[in-house]
């Protein structure tokens, strides 16, 4: 394993300082804790938005710390949940006297922490209410499984949901608005390349030289087959057609899109898919108005990507489309 | 059982943990993030540590120790599960030095119960339940005193762990990999195996 | 090789595709070419900027391409220079009539391709200046010799004059702002794990699991020597010294760094290497102004970093806050 | 020299840079960024194509159509390099179908010159110049006629590419090596003998 640290024991520590060193600006470390909040925090009786689980996963969530989307992200070991004590933590430093929403991603360890975490915040008085994050079209949805996992997808809900309580709704509404995209956001993936947990120190699998694990999560574990390595073209293909089926999508319907690098994946190449799903989206009839192409949600120095969609109304759209300003995603900049 | 006695339990089962670091996390790999032996070891020896700095003097307050150790520390889902697990197996050991054998039963009855009910999963779903429900189903009917009970139990629990194997997880991560998570033993029903051994090692007098 | 691609030949020409269609409100590609320009242009008589070179560093360099940065960059083959001919479409795009700025890394292909251009445009009455990039302190620096490699610190010099282009500086200020920050940026760059070109087809060279590449450039090659993998505070230590003593810099100095990764590298780990770069410049009393942590000069899915640091004066510090709007570089951004 | 004979030059180089375009990239990947063999040959290839496709009826012609081709297809440090050269070895070659050898001659001279106007590198700095430059005066200083002298010539040329490999580049990407660079074979040395391989064919009569 080659890694830059000083150690896996210390990695995540220090890279939260090492992130507050990049972007003082936008974030601070509740002393003593591993939850990144806002540097200037949101005013008084607005919503505030927490999220986080395990580290690995970077920009998520401290990249998206910051005005028009969270309050505050929890940070726990790599692919590890935080604890109960680290996410109430972070509730609290979010509170602003109107509420918080705790956005989850749907994996047993979050959502278990989460919740206790809930039940302590709540016992303190503090408004807290839970969405679940489950876009992940590669696991099959079913009341006597986990059901789906929350992968990249999440990133959205951060988006509107912050969007949305920036301009001071209810925290019923800041929830209602987080779980319509919920309903309607879905992702799948695939690694070309494994990726080492630092507390592990081997590759999390192996595979052939022309060997690909279909339908991945964000922790490294293996996807839901292995298959062989195809052109842009038809991974855009087979992951755009499980998308559209599940939701389904018809002609007509208009798109945000998410085009995710797992994170040793080089721009160039989601670049190069970026353009199939804009093909797809013309051949379907399905305008693309939204692309967003980059590193949103990692498994560490995974090779591989991930597509999401979200079909968009004209609420969704004007949430996506609110200012935001954060160390990952600024929008609205102003000039002339 | 006494509180020295509950005490010697998570040192033998953080030593255990420590040794077997490596293997919960390749069993974890196979089905889900590489990080079980990792999770608990990190949590046990802080157990460890502030026990020995606390030294608390009853059944209650030790367990309670552990558990808020365990909750702060661990995270992922064996984090919460053994976490709330042993809070509720805390409401039930008393607040002195030693306990009978049926409070002791109670006390994990409260934890099988807390972790079913935070998990939402049944036997079968190839998990620490896996190991827990038969091993408690053994000691609450069997009429032998748990000086016999507790060390049978230990000797089944790694058999139960490793019949995990031919299961398909229902819940976890490893539910993911949907028929693919068969063939793999679950690593929280094997550290949980590893739990019982210390339990039978303490209790049938071998440590 | 396993790469998210159609094919080798294509690769480029979809990723500038898929570029147009992720950033639209930021990007157009001039038809037929390998440039990519504002969607908005300029006003006329502002002093336009080109940069480029080959692909498979992005988002260098179309992702410097917006408000305060570039007016359009010119993408090669990955790692190969572009010809003159499409220099020179980026030449007459940027061109508002108050002469163009040529930013090139000072690579033997770069500096000939753009030479040919530039004299290409001048016979076409385009005022142009060029400026070189040789920030790599890795590299002996000699009249005998190619000179210094260009790497990392270009990005600093594209938002410096790019933000004074922007407030209508003319071409020989514009030009001499550049050449100060070349004056000043040292960089220094290793590999933990080499990349692969898409048209090669096999890794550029290969490292035992304890080795990495001190002193990298930014195409791959081998570095000026094979080490052992040390601590992030120890990698961090010995690029820094390098560079202090290069320029060299005195307890005092006000400093902007960049910790860039070069594709494969999570932001976990650059992030932790940021604090080793703040702890350093702390116990040497150099106020760390400006961090930037992220990917911002990459080597395709190399997995390593590079360091470069700017000692500030108060132009380059307010250059360099200025606002800009670039699909990889907003600052600015505007609400409540 | 006559246009077609010039014409069959870059198809025979055009068919060896192909054959030989995995061992140019394996060259340039020891000591430069691995892609000299496809810049060369993605050149070439268009060379051909629009070759055939434009009959360019002149040598002054062909010239100027390869080396607008090479300058707008090829890139990198050898697509200036060759595309410059040749720029200039077009305004020494007639605008008809025959040269005779000093004109030839001259204009591989010009071509030189350009080259190393254009990179500033001398012999010995480990580039294509260690292959054209001692050709070059081989062909200037020998009395015999060309058919003679420039297949002697191509016999000598690998040799020449193959000794790149003792020296320490000063210019182009293999100088940021250091003395790392020492040992490797120069990519660009070795496609410019290929070069002269194709002309001592062509000339020699064995095409
Ligand atoms: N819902 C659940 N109920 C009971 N046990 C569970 C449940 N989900 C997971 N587990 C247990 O937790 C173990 C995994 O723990 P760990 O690896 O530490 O957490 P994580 O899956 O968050 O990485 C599994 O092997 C399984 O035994
Ligand atoms: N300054 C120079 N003068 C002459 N030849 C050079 C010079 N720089 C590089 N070369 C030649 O160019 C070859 C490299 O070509 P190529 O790989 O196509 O370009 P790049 O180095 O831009 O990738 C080198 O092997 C060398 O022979
Ligand atoms: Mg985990
Ligand atoms: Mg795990
Ligand atoms: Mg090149
Ligand atoms: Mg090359």
């Amino acid at each position: 394993m080659k890694k830059i640290m000083n150690s896996p024991d210390t990695l995540v520590a220090e890279a939260l300082e090492g992130l507050v060193i990049s972007f003082p600006q936008y974030l601070k470390q509740v002393p003593g804790t591993h939850v990144l909040t806002r540097a200037t925090p949101k005013p008084a009786g607005r919503v505030g938005l927490v999220s986080g689980g395990g580290s690995g996963h970077e920009p998520a969530h401290a990249g998206y710390v910051g005005y028009g989307m969270l309050d505050a992200a929890v940070a726990g070991e790599v692919f590890t949940s935080p604890t109960p004590d680290q996410v109430l933590e972070g509730i609290r430093v979010a509170d602003h006297g109107a509420g918080v929403l705790l956005v989850v991603k749907n994996y047993t360890g979050d959502v278990m922490n989460f919740d206790i975490a809930r039940e302590l915040a709540e016992a303190e008085g503090i408004k807290v209410a839970t969405v679940v994050v489950n876009d992940d079209v590669a696991v099959e949805n079913s009341s006597f499984t986990t059901g789906r996992r929350g992968i990249a997808g999440t990133i959205f809900v951060h988006k509107i949901a912050g969007a949305l309580a920036e301009q001071g709704a209810s925290l019923e509404e800041v929830e209602a608005v987080a779980n319509r995209v919920i309903a309607h956001v879905r992702s799948m993936g695939f690694a070309l390349e494994p990726c080492t947990v630092p507390q592990a120190g081997q590759p999390t699998f192996t595979l052939a030289d022309d060997e690909i694990e279909m339908g991945i999560g964000i922790h490294g574990e293996p996807g839901i087959e292995r298959q062989k390595l195809r052109s842009a073209h038809e991974l855009a293909q087979s992951l755009l057609e499980k998308i559209a089926m599940d939701l389904p999508l018809k002609a007509g319907d208009h798109l945000a899109c998410m085009v995710n690098g797992m994170g040793a994946t080089p721009l160039l190449e989601l670049a190069a898919l970026a353009r199939e799903v804009s093909l797809w989206s013309k051949s379907h009839d399905m305008p693309l108005d939204v692309v967003w192409t980059g590193e949103f949600m990692t498994s560490l120095e995974m090779a591989g990507a991930s597509l999401t969609l979200l079909p968009l109304d004209d609420t969704l759209r004007t949430l996506l489309a609110a200012p935001c300003d954060t160390p990952q995603l600024r929008q609205g900049v102003h000039h002339d | 059982m006494t509180n020295t006695q509950f005490q010697q339990l998570w040192v033998c089962f953080g030593q255990a943990v420590s040794k077997h670091k490596d293997e919960l996390n390749q069993l974890d790999a196979a089905i889900g993030d590489a990080d079980h032996g990792t999770n608990l070891d990190r949590g046990l020896q802080q157990v460890l540590e502030k026990m020995q700095a606390a030294s608390p003097a009853t059944l209650q307050a030790t367990c309670k120790l552990v558990a808020m150790t365990l909750l702060s520390t661990v995270g992922g889902a064996s984090g919460a599960l053994w976490g709330s697990g042993l809070l509720a197996a805390a409401k039930v050991f008393p607040d002195t030095d030693t306990c009978d054998d049926k409070t002791l039963t109670q006390a994990i009855q409260a934890f099988v119960d807390s972790i079913e009910q935070r998990g939402k999963a049944v036997v079968g779903d190839k998990t620490m339940l896996d190991v827990f429900v038969p091993a408690l189903s053994s000691l609450a009917q069997d009429a032998e005193p748990i000086t016999v009970v507790v060390p049978e139990i230990a000797a089944h629990a790694k058999e139960w762990a490793e019949a995990t194997a031919s299961l398909q997880a229902k819940k976890g991560r490893a539910a993911y990999l949907g028929p693919r998570s068969v063939g793999h033993i679950d690593p929280g029903a094997t550290s949980s195996a590893l739990w019982w051994q210390c339990l039978g090692r303490i209790i049938g007098g071998s440590v």
